[in-house]
């Protein structure tokens, strides 16, 4: 069967066999980078239709429909007009870092591409510490952003990036504190080590109340961590115009609006790993009947399955739910959703220390 | 025109909201001066979209004067028409026919519920809520067809005109009117699915904008603004004109003072809208639609005022005649004008992003605030 | 108690907010609620109301006979100065001078389809048209004359 | 309070007020320099408590000006209009927005349109006309701008 592991190994041995290691190495890598970003390209424009198609269809309205069959080409059209739109760098800005920004907010949601378990046996880096990598890198989002609203030298930016500030380094706590639950149920911080471990069964449904617990405080989590709606203070259209970004056009204010999605799609990628398997079919205990019916479907199409599934869960928040306000967004973290992951990680110790999951 | 804003000498940020903003939704330009995220000052900069409407109708005759005020309040220009009309009928001592006074009724109402619905949906924008708009708005094109078809127009129709109605209504103005009060009623669950029990929506709404009884009667607040406050100000209660006392309704009022209440009254005052039309919509009285009126109207010598409630509160016309076919002096009280007046008190001392949420429950139109 | 409020807190507002995701999430599966008009799509099928007032025309008969007795009604009745009458004198067949209407000049770009001009007509010549699609590349063009050339008076009119 | 009453107390408040009748409230005419005391008066006397100024404002009669004050009471729900003559030349007036809070911008709004000057007032500056208007006032009888206004 043609799947995405098989595909790896067969380029490797070849280019093993035509060149030596170190240049197969490099070869390896460049085709790596190369594919990350054509992954990237395809995730933005898909996205970028989906949302759009998402919205259109809960706000009764068509959507895209008229560039390409049934509108498919849209993002296309919109990439093309970015590209060809003049990039301005404002007066009075500090164009090094002004330039700087959107490279900073797109490398730092490239990285994290690294860990992630695609199919089954198909990895761009099968690190250890998969999780606490995710954690970190995940982090350094802010510093893009940061410094966008600083370089741009205008007070919108500027306030727009202070809140992005602070809401991403509080919301990273519950995020982090709720990914540590599956780390403690599966005792691994493998990406690809935590899915093997919901070979019967995945975690939200194995690790029953705390991890559905955990799953809800992640997504909400997630969602103010990648600055979408409800929680796009840091862009906040009707008060701050366009946020951080105000000043960015043409191709710079498209890496941004990339660099969003790519985003989402990691996060979202992440929590289908560690709550809902990952590249792993749905697989019930020792169904062994059940289990091999389900793995006639390639793990790829689970995996992206899942992923989708939480993308479309992110934009319908999205397009149904007001704004919060930016001392309600600390609020909520720290009144509500840092005290209840609190408590749910010790209720995960007990639960994986006692075996009471399935 | 624009000095430099930056920062005060006592080193607060000062920051400009407007005249392109898209939470003013129109031209207006707010200064604000901001401590961290707390306003500390509002001060409104006006005039981007003054056409001086005033000075225009000196010139205008009583017949032409009224289709320019269809233009100040856009969203109520038919209430804005019935004023103008209402005012030149009382000098002129002219009776209007019961069935002209019975439309003006049922299309005002219409105009108020249209008004309403497009404030819904933006104010629900602001806040970060995009698809109440569209949801609003569905609602909205169907009175707009319903205008379309009988006065020709979608927002500025210039259809009550003094001595009556411009032309009669439409052969399917009664169906069409009954089919949209079905589909209001069967949405309006919707509205409050959506928008009213959202949990994010009343805290970004609650304990908001505060702004007690006495304050609003000195700025002059009127319409929901005011009743939000619990301060009784419906010119239609009070003073009535048409057949408003002919009608049953109810005057909403909130006692909450804040921006919950004042969208409070708003939604409610759509179902009392919608009472007022199902009442007259089965018993328009036939007859003749426009009084016999000279082909030159001329005022009398001396002054005239008319008051009536436009969906944002109280709209006064004030006209000082010389006794020739055009006013002396003409002055509008739009509501716009009082209400953004009570925005720097209500805005003092809460977050950037309450000041969106109570510009929203103001319900600011800009050519109704510059005229 | 405290820990029951809070309990309480979250949940109401949980459900809250799954309540309007229900609506928005019936819609999203409901695609025969959608109300987008596909505008210049549709153009055969559109219905207009036909007292949409779109501009200003002037109807004429087979014969290419029009109602206007340019008695500039139309003129003093606009607040804009939208129509501008320029008047002639015929000669009647009893050898009579008349005022006849020579151009009917109209602004469109000035109007502001107040309907008043109709309204003050004395004899029904001009009337609103239910055409909204007025862009052209030129402001002058939007500068018509009414009545068209060679056009003359219906029998009848006064 | 009828009209009437209302013409009783009022005279008590001050004699030499002119009265003004026919129209659809009453009208009093009173002096600029009796105003302050007056509109104090009328807002604070407890069988009147005007407390809603519903509009400010002025008529240019050419040779003088008029500033025309329309008032309520949410209260009693009885109306009084004042009426009060300036000069053309040296418009000058107490201001009243100390008094009833809405006249801030009512006053700002007659300032910039009439010139006239509200003494007291807390922030008199342009409201309306762009910053630096230099010429006359828009809504006076001899204003004229041969550029944007188009005569018929």
């Amino acid at each position: 069967m043609l799947s995405f592991s098989q595909i790896a190994s067969d380029v490797d041995q070849w280019l093993h066999k035509v060149c030596s290691p170190t240049w197969a190495l490099v070869f390896e890598m460049v085709i790596i980078g190369v594919s990350v970003i054509g992954l990237f390209a395809v995730l933005g424009l898909v996205l970028v239709l989906m949302e759009r198609r998402v919205a259109a269809w809960m706000q009764i309205r068509l959507g895209p429909n008229r560039v390409g069959p049934q509108g498919l080409l849209q993002s296309l059209a919109d990439t093309l007009k970015l590209l060809v739109k003049e990039g301005m760098t404002p007066g009075g800005s500090d164009k090094f870092l002004f330039n700087l920004a959107p490279f900073i907010a797109m490398i730092a949601a490239m990285l994290l591409m690294a860990p992630i378990a695609f199919a089954s046996n198909f990895q761009i880096w099968n690190i250890n510490i998969g999780v606490l990598y995710v954690s970190a890198v995940s982090s350094l989002s802010v510093i893009g952003i940061l410094m966008a609203g600083w370089a741009s030298n205008n007070k919108y930016s500027l306030m727009g990036a202070m809140r992005s500030g602070a809401q991403i380094v509080s919301y990273e706590l519950s995020a982090g504190l709720s990914i540590l639950t599956i780390v403690v149920l599966s005792g691994n911080l493998g990406l690809n080590d935590i899915v093997l471990s919901q070979k019967d069964g995945w975690w939200i449904f194995k690790g029953h109340i705390p991890a559905i617990i955990a799953f809800i405080i992640f997504m909400i989590a997630v969602t103010a961590e990648t600055n979408r709606a409800p929680f796009d203070l840091a862009e906040a259209e009707s008060e701050l115009t366009a946020g951080f970004h105000t000043e960015y056009s043409g191709m710079k204010f498209a890496l941004f609006f990339l660099a969003e999605y790519i985003n989402v799609f990691i996060v979202c990628a992440i929590g289908a790993t560690l709550f809902l398997g990952g590249w792993m079919p749905f697989h019930i205990g020792n169904l062994e009947g059940f289990n091999h019916v389900m793995d006639y479907i390639p793990s790829s199409i689970w995996f992206f399955g899942k992923t989708f599934f939480l993308i479309f869960l992110i934009m319908w928040f999205r397009w149904t739910f007001p704004r919060l306000r930016i001392d309600q967004l600390l609020n909520l973290e720290w009144k509500y959703l840092l005290p209840i992951s609190m408590f749910n990680i010790i209720l995960v110790t007990v639960v994986a220390i006692m075996k009471w999951y399935f | 025109m624009f000095e430099e804003i930056g920062t005060t000498a006592e080193g607060d940020l000062q920051i400009n909201v407007g005249p392109q903003h898209p939470a003013t939704h129109g031209v207006l330009h707010l200064v604000l001066t901001l401590n961290g995220e707390t306003i500390k000052k509002v001060e409104p900069h006006l005039g981007y979209i003054h056409r001086s409407i005033e000075k225009m109708c000196e010139s205008l005759t009583y017949r032409q004067f009224s289709y320019v005020t269809s233009r100040m309040d856009y969203l109520s220009s038919h209430i804005n028409n019935n004023a103008c009309a209402l005012i030149v009928e009382k000098g002129l001592q002219v009776d209007v026919p019961e069935r002209a006074k019975v439309i003006r009724v049922i299309i005002d109402e219409l105009t108020r519920i249209a008004s309403h619905e497009l404030w819904w949906g933006a104010m629900a924008m602001d806040l970060g809520a995009f698809t109440p708009f569209f949801h609003a708005f569905r609602e909205r094109e169907t009175i707009n067809e319903i205008m379309e078809e009988t006065c020709g127009a979608r927002l500025t129709m210039n259809y009550i005109v003094p001595g009556g109605l411009m032309m009669d209504i439409h052969p399917n103005f009664q169906k069409k009117v009954k089919s949209f009060i079905q589909l209001f009623r069967s949405k309006f669950d919707e509205y409050n699915e959506l928008v009213t029990g959202n949990i994010i929506f009343q805290n970004r709404m609650k304990g908001v904008g505060v702004l007690s009884p006495e304050d609003a009667i000195s700025y002059g607040c009127t319409g929901p603004a005011a009743r939000g406050s619990g301060v009784k100000c419906d010119i239609r209660k009070l003073y009535p004109y048409e057949i408003y006392d002919k009608v049953q309704f109810d005057e909403v009022l909130e006692t909450g003072c804040d921006s919950f209440a004042r969208y409070m009254v708003r939604l409610k005052e759509m179902l009392e809208s919608i009472k007022i039309i199902e009442q007259l919509i089965d018993n328009i009285p036939e007859g003749e639609f426009q009084a016999k009126t000279k082909a030159v109207l001329k005022l009398p010598k001396g002054e005239f005022y008319q008051r009536v409630e436009t969906a944002r509160g109280e709209l006064g016309v004030y006209i000082v005649s010389e006794g020739g076919t055009t006013p002396y002096r003409i002055k509008y009280r739009s509501p716009g004008f009082s209400n953004l007046s009570a925005l720097d008190h209500m805005a003092r001392g809460s977050k950037l992003g309450d000041l969106i949420a109570m510009m929203g429950t103001l319900d600011l139109v800009i050519p109704d605030i510059d005229r | 108690m405290f820990i029951t409020n809070y309990i309480k807190n979250v949940f109401g507002a949980v459900k809250s907010l799954a309540v309007g995701m229900k609506r928005t999430g019936y819609y999203f599966t409901h695609h025969k609620e959608i109300i987008t008009e596909q505008y210049p799509d549709n153009r055969d099928t559109l219905v207009l109301a036909d007292r949409f007032k779109g501009e200003v025309v002037m109807p004429h008969n087979e014969n290419n006979e029009h109602r206007c007795t340019g008695c500039t009604a139309c003129e003093l009745a606009c607040p804009n100065g939208t129509i501008k009458v320029v008047t002639k004198f015929d000669i009647t067949p009893e050898g009579k001078k008349k005022k006849a209407v020579d151009k009917l000049v109209y602004h469109l770009e000035l109007c502001t389809m107040c309907n008043l001009c109709v309204v003050a007509c004395p004899s029904d010549a001009i009337k609103m048209a239910p055409t909204f699609e007025h862009s052209v590349f030129d402001r002058s063009q939007l500068t018509k004359v009414l009545n068209q050339p060679g056009s003359k008076i219906m029998d009848g009119v006064e | 309070m009828t009209n009437e009453e209302l013409k009783l107390k009022i005279t008590t408040l001050l004699p030499e007020a002119v009265f003004e009748e026919g129209g659809e409230w009453l009208n009093v005419n009173v002096n600029a320099t009796a105003w302050p005391a007056l509109a104090t008066q009328l807002l604070h006397e407890p069988e009147l408590y005007f407390n809603y100024l519903f509009c400010l404002t002025c008529i240019d009669w050419k040779t003088h000006l008029t500033m025309v004050y329309h008032l309520d009471s949410t209260q009693y729900r009885h109306n009084l209009v004042i009426k009060i003559k300036l000069d053309t030349n040296k418009p000058e007036i107490e201001t009243v927005s100390n008094l009833w809070r809405t006249a801030e911008f009512h006053e700002r709004e007659v300032y910039e349109m009439f010139g006239v000057n509200f003494l007291n007032h807390p922030d008199l500056r342009l409201l309306i006309l762009p910053e630096g208007w230099e010429g006359k006032n828009p809504l006076r009888k001899d204003f004229d701008d041969p550029v944007n206004m188009i005569r018929l």
